[in-house]
């Protein structure tokens, strides 16, 4: 059980890598899935006992965003034909960089909190990393397709530090957190969606009209 | 009528658990039913009687508050409260939202008829056609019942998932317009709220990890009887979680920057309800993780980031107020500064004691009354002149002479001279800064509040009486403002019961 | 007895009013070697002024026609309130300079405005250059009052000269030197001797007082002349009550010294008009500061000391 | 007592009743009645408590009694206040006339009302928040009474400063009265008292508009109808000096910096302003500025009862504080008296600009001999009332030159003394450049002499102010024997009343004098005819009115002297040929105080805020770049 674990660990954070240096959104949303998958499965391996309702709620995770969420968004990609993100000379080296800067956050952080699971050592700086590679993608993405999975991948990151702290919740408020996020996404592709029929291409830089102009004070 | 108070009262107090349930439901219940109903006519008349119906049950359960000692039940481990006996904010919060809500159900019985008939172009010419009504009637409805959620939630993560239900359930809303502004101020409110609210999350995990390393249980009863022991370090850091999060969410300095576009481009009815009853439910959890840090006994750490935050956020405020074009953004950073007051008022109540919480109320209800009154004018004001900026729109004071002097009655009330209840506030915070010797602080704080008048004068003044006056005449609708009316002068009533009542505050 | 000599003292300021202006002529003759008009060629002049009839412009209206009777009750209320050299005048109260200075200035105030009211190049603009000068003379004027009561102690120009005597002249020599210098300037400024305005000059431009009443005529032209006579007489006593402070309780050798103190101030006046020329229009304001800056250093000298 | 409070109320309801009456036809006429047998009613019964000194009792009922007080503060305003209201009130009557066709003045006689309730129910607030209060709510109503005629540009502009200084005022205020620690919020001891008085000087400050606060005091007045102006400028700026008075009557012991700084200020503004009135072109302005300087004169004499106090020196303290306090009776009736007098000439000619106007005297001589009156008062000379308050600042500055430290004293004669000349030039000025002359322009031929519900109350502002100025101890007794009867015994007010009437005698000397001459010279010119002649013009024969000295060439060689910048941006051509065709010189003075201090500085807040404008990029991706800089600055700052 153990064993498997760390591997679990390990791809997730493998799979921020990808996250962070691939650039064609199919594949982000694809490595969103899979970690999406791997979180699922973690509390049940890091438990005990397998008690039933943990069983099905991880399953419904694992279907909601292993399978029904890509669905929707590989839809909108193919919709608003947003398969490549606009490489600049420096994304390359750029993404490496902002890896390494995560990891080194994360796990200092973890140090400072003194917070070691002792039977999944490297869990809590795994999810740090999701959490912060999340608000990366965020940033460094400008399409607004890969800001949905930016934040699916923030969303996979806490969770993954909730199961980790075995922070047992009556199951009503575990529901409605993922309930939550399966609508916040959902909404997002809506919007994403109008923002395609409108703009017909959902690049976020057509989206700045509403700034403040410098310049022209008006007079006293 | 006494007899008809205490049986309402006893009832109220009896089943409060039902009455609760009732209330959050039957938002929902009714914004289903206005996706079936097919007429307009009908689904508008849905949203009057639902809300009527909301602020009378909300009317019964806040009454049970006049007499704490009957029903000094503490609120056992349950999802939802079952007294508002431990927790005052919650009943002020909530009587603010179905009040808001009322006004605005009224407010939006005329203008949905006027919308109607009204084709007017965009800002880049394209022609708006607006959401079907049903999808505005059904998300409202869903947006009172999560805010409604908010206020009765007994839980953090119940807390937690409402915040996040109220954020979903208003992005359609603002995107009523369908115009492109709208929609990117509909993806921007909703991918900034939603990072913030996930961070907030993360701040309730660290929240019950403090509580002990198998992870506490997030019942407010549970927290507040055990805060004691609770591991210092994860509780500062809940707090500085739950303060980026739910500062998001409620517009403090840096994080507020979804607020003035959310609030220009949605409808007037729909910026009102944001700005006066979302806010609120937003700080509800930065009150609520305040008081858990006060009994935890790390008040000093969170007040003095507090009152930081607040100082800051006037202070983006000010700025940038002073060079504003629209009307709208203008009241949509009038509110940022009023929720920057609000929060520095709450750190300042730490080192002064809980009865300063009493001015944090009022300048909360001030502040959601008047600035709700004000959207309401400013939807007219648009509708009329058709457009944002204050130069285009013409003098008001000739043209519509009665909204002219609502317009400016309410931009009395909001730059808290005396008949306004945001007055008391001010007069405290100057207290507590002079008094406290901070004297740099101080002669900042009213250089800001003078740049704040003078931006906000300049907007109104120009509305008022410059302008191109070539518009043909404007048949004036009197009673379509009628909720702003009826809310100043609920205002104004409080500022003379507070002024009467309270014996002042050392 | 008391009346008798007050009576006396307004009988002598009204007769002898136009003499100290006669001398002045004769001195300046005497330096220029020729022999000059006698000591009373003004009293003909006004005699010969006040029997002629008056000419009004056409333009002007009822301030000019009411400007000169006032001008010179104005000036007479004034010269009755000064004390006569060490003893008290008509009426003669604590801050009685105040009405002196006041109703001077209400004098100018009224001639300013009948110049202004014939509605003539010339006359706008003598009295614009007039209300100029007024606005650097009135400082002087209660500068050097300042100082002087803060040596005397009094707060009104009866008592102050009364109290001057030599022995106080001996305590503080340098300070009343510099305001007897500073108040020989104020008079040879308010009444528009040389070095600021030529009173016998037949240029509209270059006059400033004789410009001002370049319009009126007849019994007018003699008042406002008397008037400008009876100015003379009390900025001349103000002079000749410091150089001259001698009490002794009798009546006529006070009155007396007081009458040559004033001849000799007039004599100075006349010295200083025949030796210096006129002020450039423009070096005039600076002129008068000068005055004010030395009682202003007098007042410091006297603070520091006293 | 209950008098002025029932006034108080029956303003307010008169007010509401206002805006809800549709605009029936002589609206005027019914208001101005009602307003002016108000103020009637409350001026007798101010000078009946005023007299008989009884009335200071407190209140039967406690609830009026511990938010309103009636000392003797209140009452000496609220005595000005009343006289300046039924004049000014009157004065509407007939000034509005012209406007009565045009647009309904419903809101304008809503706003009357409710200026007038403000200001009385301020004068009587103990409460602080009341206070303020009632503050902005004159600040506001005389804000949109300065609005009337707001389709004009510059009534915008002024407008719009006069709301910021107002709110700006108020704002101070709030700040200050924070530290009074009465719970009830009233005025009370405070623990701060130099933060209190530095505060509310700064605050009402705003509102009385000595030097450094006056900007808005310039552009208001003009842009505000004629009868408003003489109310403000009456009553308005004696609200702010009512202010300072009142808080120093609160914080007890008073300290020599207060005195100082007041001194200095009063000066400041007495001598500036008679120096920026002098460059002024039009009448409204030239008269703000005049009243900039009074307020200055007001404040020295307030400054050296301060010091005085502090010295030890109490009676004479007193006089000053009364020399003070007479100085505003006597300012509020020659200036509304000016300013009316401008209405009426404002409403018959149409404009205020001195270049324009020219010659009035003979076709308006009501209002040119009431102008007479008004400006020589105002030029501070001895037969008009504002004289007495300046008579009595150099008394006290004289007598108390004696002591040890009276230097202060030097500062105040100083002062006035320049002030005092200065001001003798500028209504010289003034008043030969309206009156004189032969009329400029054709168009004015139609002028004549205001109605008689203008003139009327003029009148009666002239007689208060001639009787105020023959007889000045009447008043000095009336109005100060009620500060406290102890007080009347004493040498120092003995020796003041004795003085005073020594100025009378004296008058009556000067006008025997008069009358002699004049008598002497009816006597002689009956013998030899008078004739009328041209004036004299080197023999050129042409005297058109045109080649009068206009108002600025009459003042150029004081404001040249005077000027601070210099280059007084004057334009005139340089003149090359011989006999040069035309020539024109026009200067203007600045308002130096906006344009070298408060514009470049708004300027420059505004272009800071723009600068910080980047934060609000519109690029999402930066809204969540500043999510994550917070929270880290967060953690490594907190943990």
């Amino acid at each position: 059980m153990h064993i498997i674990s760390q591997f679990l660990i390990l791809a997730v954070i493998f799979c921020d890598f990808f996250l962070l240096s691939s650039y064609s959104t199919f594949e982000l949303v694809k490595f969103a899935a899979l970690q999406g998958v791997l979180t699922a499965l973690l509390p049940l391996m890091a438990a005990e006992h397998f008690a039933a309702e943990g069983i099905a709620f991880a399953l419904s995770v694992i279907l909601l965003k292993g399978f029904f969420f890509p669905f929707v968004l590989r839809k909108l990609i193919v919709k608003n034909n947003a398969y490549e993100e606009k490489k600049r000379e420096y994304s390359g080296a750029l993404s490496i960089a902002v890896y390494l800067f995560v990891f080194f956050v994360s796990v200092w952080l973890s140090i400072k909190l003194d917070l070691e699971v002792k039977s999944l050592s490297w869990i809590i700086p795994a999810s740090f990393m999701t959490i912060f590679s999340g608000l990366f993608l965020i940033i460094l993405r400008t399409q607004t397709v890969s800001q949905i999975v930016g934040y699916m991948v923030l969303e996979n990151g806490i969770y993954c530090f909730g199961s980790a702290v075995f922070v047992q919740q009556p199951l009503m408020v575990e529901a409605a957190i993922l309930l939550d996020i399966f609508v916040a996404v959902f909404v997002m592709g809506m919007a994403v969606f109008h923002i395609g029929k409108e703009f017909n291409n959902s690049d976020s830089e057509n989206l700045n009209e509403l700034r403040e102009e410098t310049g022209q004070e008006a007079d006293i | 009528m006494s007899f008809l108070s205490s049986f309402l009262y006893f009832y109220g107090a009896d089943n409060f658990k039902e009455l609760s349930l009732f209330l959050i439901l039957m938002p929902t219940v009714l914004g289903i039913l206005s996706f079936l109903v097919s007429s307009n006519a009908q689904r508008r008349s849905i949203i009057f009687i639902g809300s009527i119906f909301h602020f009378l049950i909300t009317g019964i359960l806040v009454l049970t508050l006049a007499n704490r000692d009957l029903y000094a039940v503490s609120n056992f481990p349950v999802l939802i409260l079952n007294s508002f006996s431990g927790n005052i904010e919650n009943a002020v919060f909530l009587s603010v939202v179905s009040l808001l809500f009322s006004g605005a159900s009224f407010y939006s019985l005329k203008y949905l008829k006027l919308e109607e008939k009204n084709i007017r172009k965009d800002d880049e010419g394209f022609l708006i056609n607006d959401e079907p009504e049903a999808v505005f009637t059904g998300f409202m409805m869903f947006f009172l019942s999560a805010m409604t959620l908010v206020c009765f939630s007994a839980h953090m993560g119940l807390l937690w998932a409402a915040v996040e239900a109220t954020t979903l359930f208003s992005a359609p809303l603002i995107y009523f317009h369908r115009s492109r502004r709208s929609l990117e101020a509909t993806w921007k409110y909703l991918v900034v709220c939603s990072v913030g609210i996930a961070i907030a999350l993360l701040g309730t995990f660290f929240l019950s990890l403090s509580g002990g390393k198998s992870g506490g249980s997030l019942y407010f009863y549970d927290i507040i009887s055990q805060a004691k022991n609770f591991n210092p370090l994860w509780l500062k850091l809940s707090f500085i979680f739950f303060f980026v999060g739910y500062g998001t969410k409620m517009g403090l300095a840096p994080l507020h920057t979804w607020l003035p576009d959310a609030h220009s481009e949605a409808p007037s009815v729909v910026s009102a309800l944001l700005s006066g009853a979302l806010l609120n439910c937003a700080f509800l959890g930065i009150w609520k993780s305040y008081s858990f840090m006060r009994i935890g006994g790390l008040g000093e750490f969170s007040s003095s980031i507090m009152i930081f935050f607040g100082i800051f956020t006037v202070f983006i405020s000010a700025l940038f107020i002073l060079n504003q074009k629209e009307y709208k953004r203008a009241l949509a950073y009038s509110s940022v500064e009023n929720m920057g007051l609000m929060c520095l008022l709450l750190g300042i109540s730490f080192y002064v004691g809980r009865e300063a919480e009493k001015l944090v109320f009022l300048s909360a209800i001030g502040h959601s009354l008047i600035k709700s009154g004000m959207f309401f004018i400013a939807g007219m004001v648009l509708f009329y002149y058709k457009s944002k900026k204050y130069a285009e729109v013409g003098p008001m004071f000739s043209k519509t002479p009665f909204t002219a002097g609502m317009w400016f009655l309410g931009f009395i009330l909001l730059s808290g001279a005396p008949p306004s209840p945001l007055f008391f506030p001010k007069l405290f915070i100057f207290k507590f800064m002079l008094l406290g010797g901070k004297y740099f602080i101080s002669a900042l704080m009213i250089f800001l509040f003078i740049i704040i008048f003078a931006g906000l004068g300049k907007i109104f003044y120009e509305t008022i009486f410059s302008g191109a006056n070539n518009l043909q005449e404007i048949k004036e609708d009197k009673t379509i403002l009628f909720p702003s009316l009826s809310f100043f002068s609920i205002s104004i009533f409080i500022f003379f019961a507070f002024f009467y009542f309270s014996r002042g505050i050392k | 007895m008391e009346n008798i000599k007050i009576f006396f003292q307004i009988l002598v300021i009204f007769s002898l009013a136009p003499i100290l202006p006669g001398i002045i002529n004769r001195v300046k003759a005497k330096f220029a070697g020729r022999q000059g008009r006698s000591i009373f060629q003004l009293y003909f002049d006004l005699y010969k002024l006040i029997n002629r009839g008056m000419v009004y412009p056409k333009v002007s209206g009822i301030i000019f026609k009411m400007a000169a009777p006032s001008v010179l009750a104005f000036t007479a209320a004034s010269a009755v309130i000064m004390p006569f050299g060490g003893q008290s005048g008509l009426l003669s109260f604590s801050g009685d300079f105040l009405l002196i200075a006041y109703f001077l200035a209400f004098s100018r105030f009224l001639l300013i405005l009948s110049a202004m009211d014939t509605s003539s190049a010339f006359e706008g603009m003598g009295a614009s250059r007039e209300a100029q000068f007024a606005v650097f003379a009135e400082p002087v004027f209660f500068m050097s009052m300042l100082t002087l009561s803060r040596i005397t102690g009094e707060t009104s120009v009866y008592g102050i000269f009364s109290k001057l005597s030599p022995d106080l002249w001996i305590q503080n020599a340098p300070v009343l030197s510099l305001i007897t210098g500073s108040l020989f300037i104020l008079l040879l400024c308010e009444s528009s001797r040389v070095p600021f305005d030529d009173p016998d000059t037949h240029l509209e431009l270059t006059m400033i007082h004789e410009v001002m009443i370049l319009d009126n005529s007849g019994t007018d032209l003699a008042f406002m002349l008397y008037a400008s006579y009876l100015k003379f007489w009390i900025y001349a006593s103000f002079v000749s009550a410091i150089i001259l402070p001698r009490h002794s309780d009798f009546f006529f050798s006070d009155s007396f010294i007081y009458m040559s103190g004033l001849f000799f101030t007039s004599v100075a006046a006349g010295v200083t008009e025949s030796i210096m020329a006129r002020v450039r229009l423009l070096r005039v304001p600076q002129f008068l500061l000068a005055a004010f800056s030395i009682s202003v250093m007098a007042f410091v000298f006297q603070a520091v000391k006293g | 007592m209950i008098i002025i409070l029932l006034v108080c109320v029956l303003f307010l309801s008169f007010s509401f009743l206002n805006l809800f009456l549709s605009s029936y036809s002589n609206i005027n006429k019914i208001n101005s009645f009602f307003s002016f047998l108000l103020s009637a009613a409350g001026l007798f019964a101010c000078a009946a408590g005023l007299i008989s000194q009884g009335s200071f009792l407190p209140f039967k009922s406690q609830f009026i009694n511990n938010y309103f007080y009636f000392d003797y503060l209140s009452h000496f305003f609220l005595l000005i206040f009343y006289i300046s209201l039924s004049a000014v009130s009157l004065y509407s009557a007939g000034y509005l006339k012209k406007t009565e066709g045009k647009k309904s003045l419903n809101f304008f006689w809503f706003n009357f009302y409710l200026l007038a309730f403000s200001m009385q129910a301020a004068l009587i607030s103990k409460n602080s928040v009341l206070f303020i209060l009632f503050w902005e709510l004159m600040a506001f109503s005389s804000f949109f009474l300065v609005m009337t005629d707001f389709h004009k540009k510059e009534v915008r502009k002024a407008g719009f400063i006069y709301m910021c200084a107002n709110g700006a005022g108020a704002l101070i205020l709030i700040a200050a009265f924070s530290l009074y620690s009465d719970s009830y919020y009233n005025f009370s001891v405070s623990s701060y008292p130099s933060a209190v008085f530095f505060m509310t000087l700064i605050g009402f400050g705003l509102k009385a508009g000595f030097i450094p606060l006056h900007i808005w005091l310039p552009e208001a007045h003009p842009a505000a109808p004629g009868n408003i102006s003489a109310l403000m400028s009456g009553m308005m700026i004696k609200m702010g000096i009512y202010g300072i008075l009142r808080t120093l009557s609160l914080l007890s012991p008073w300290k020599e910096s207060w005195g100082w700084t007041i001194l200095i200020l009063g000066s400041l503004s007495a001598v500036l302003g008679i120096i920026f009135s002098l460059g002024q072109k039009e009448l409204k302005k030239f008269l703000a500025y005049s009243s900039v300087e009074n307020i200055g004169i007001i404040l020295i004499a307030l400054g050296l009862a301060i010091l005085l106090n502090c010295n030890g020196y109490y009676e004479l303290s007193v006089i000053a504080l009364f020399a003070s306090l007479f100085h505003i009776f006597n300012h509020s009736i020659f200036k509304n008296l000016l300013f009316m007098s401008a209405g009426a000439i404002a409403q018959s000619a149409s404009t205020l600009i001195f270049e324009e106007l020219g010659g009035l005297s003979k076709k308006m001589p009501y209002t040119a001999f009431l102008f007479f009156i008004g400006a020589s008062a105002a030029s501070g000379l001895p037969l008009f009332n504002g004289f007495a308050g300046e008579f009595l600042i150099y008394y006290v500055s004289f007598s108390s030159i004696g002591f040890k430290s009276g230097t202060f004293s030097v500062f105040a004669v100083l002062s006035v003394s320049l002030t005092g000349a200065l001001a003798l030039a500028s209504f010289a000025k003034i008043f030969s450049a309206l009156f004189h002359g032969g009329l400029k322009n054709e168009n004015h031929s139609d002028i004549k002499d205001p109605s008689l519900y203008m003139l009327l109350p003029m009148g009666f502002l002239a007689f208060m102010s001639l009787l105020a100025g023959l007889i000045p101890y009447l008043p000095f007794k009336l109005l100060f024997s009620s500060f406290n009867f102890a007080f009347t015994q004493s040498s120092q007010w003995i020796s003041v009343s004795k003085y005073l009437l020594m100025t009378t005698c004296s008058y009556c000397a000067l006008i025997m004098f008069f009358l002699a001459f004049y008598y002497m010279r009816k006597r002689i010119s009956k013998e030899n005819e008078t004739k009328e002649g041209i004036t004299w013009d080197c023999g050129y024969g042409t005297s058109l009115p045109s080649a009068k000295y206009s108002a600025a060439s009459f003042s150029q060689p004081i404001t040249e002297f005077f000027s601070f910048d210099g280059q007084r941006s004057r334009s005139y051509p340089k003149i090359l040929e011989y006999f040069p065709k035309s020539a024109f010189y026009s200067g203007n003075t600045r308002a130096v105080f906006y344009e070298l201090f408060y514009a470049p500085a708004a300027k420059k807040i505004k272009k800071a805020a723009s600068r910080l404008s980047f934060i609000q990029s519109g690029q999402l991706r930066f809204y969540i770049l500043y999510i994550f800089l917070t929270l880290a600055a967060l953690l490594i700052w907190k943990i």
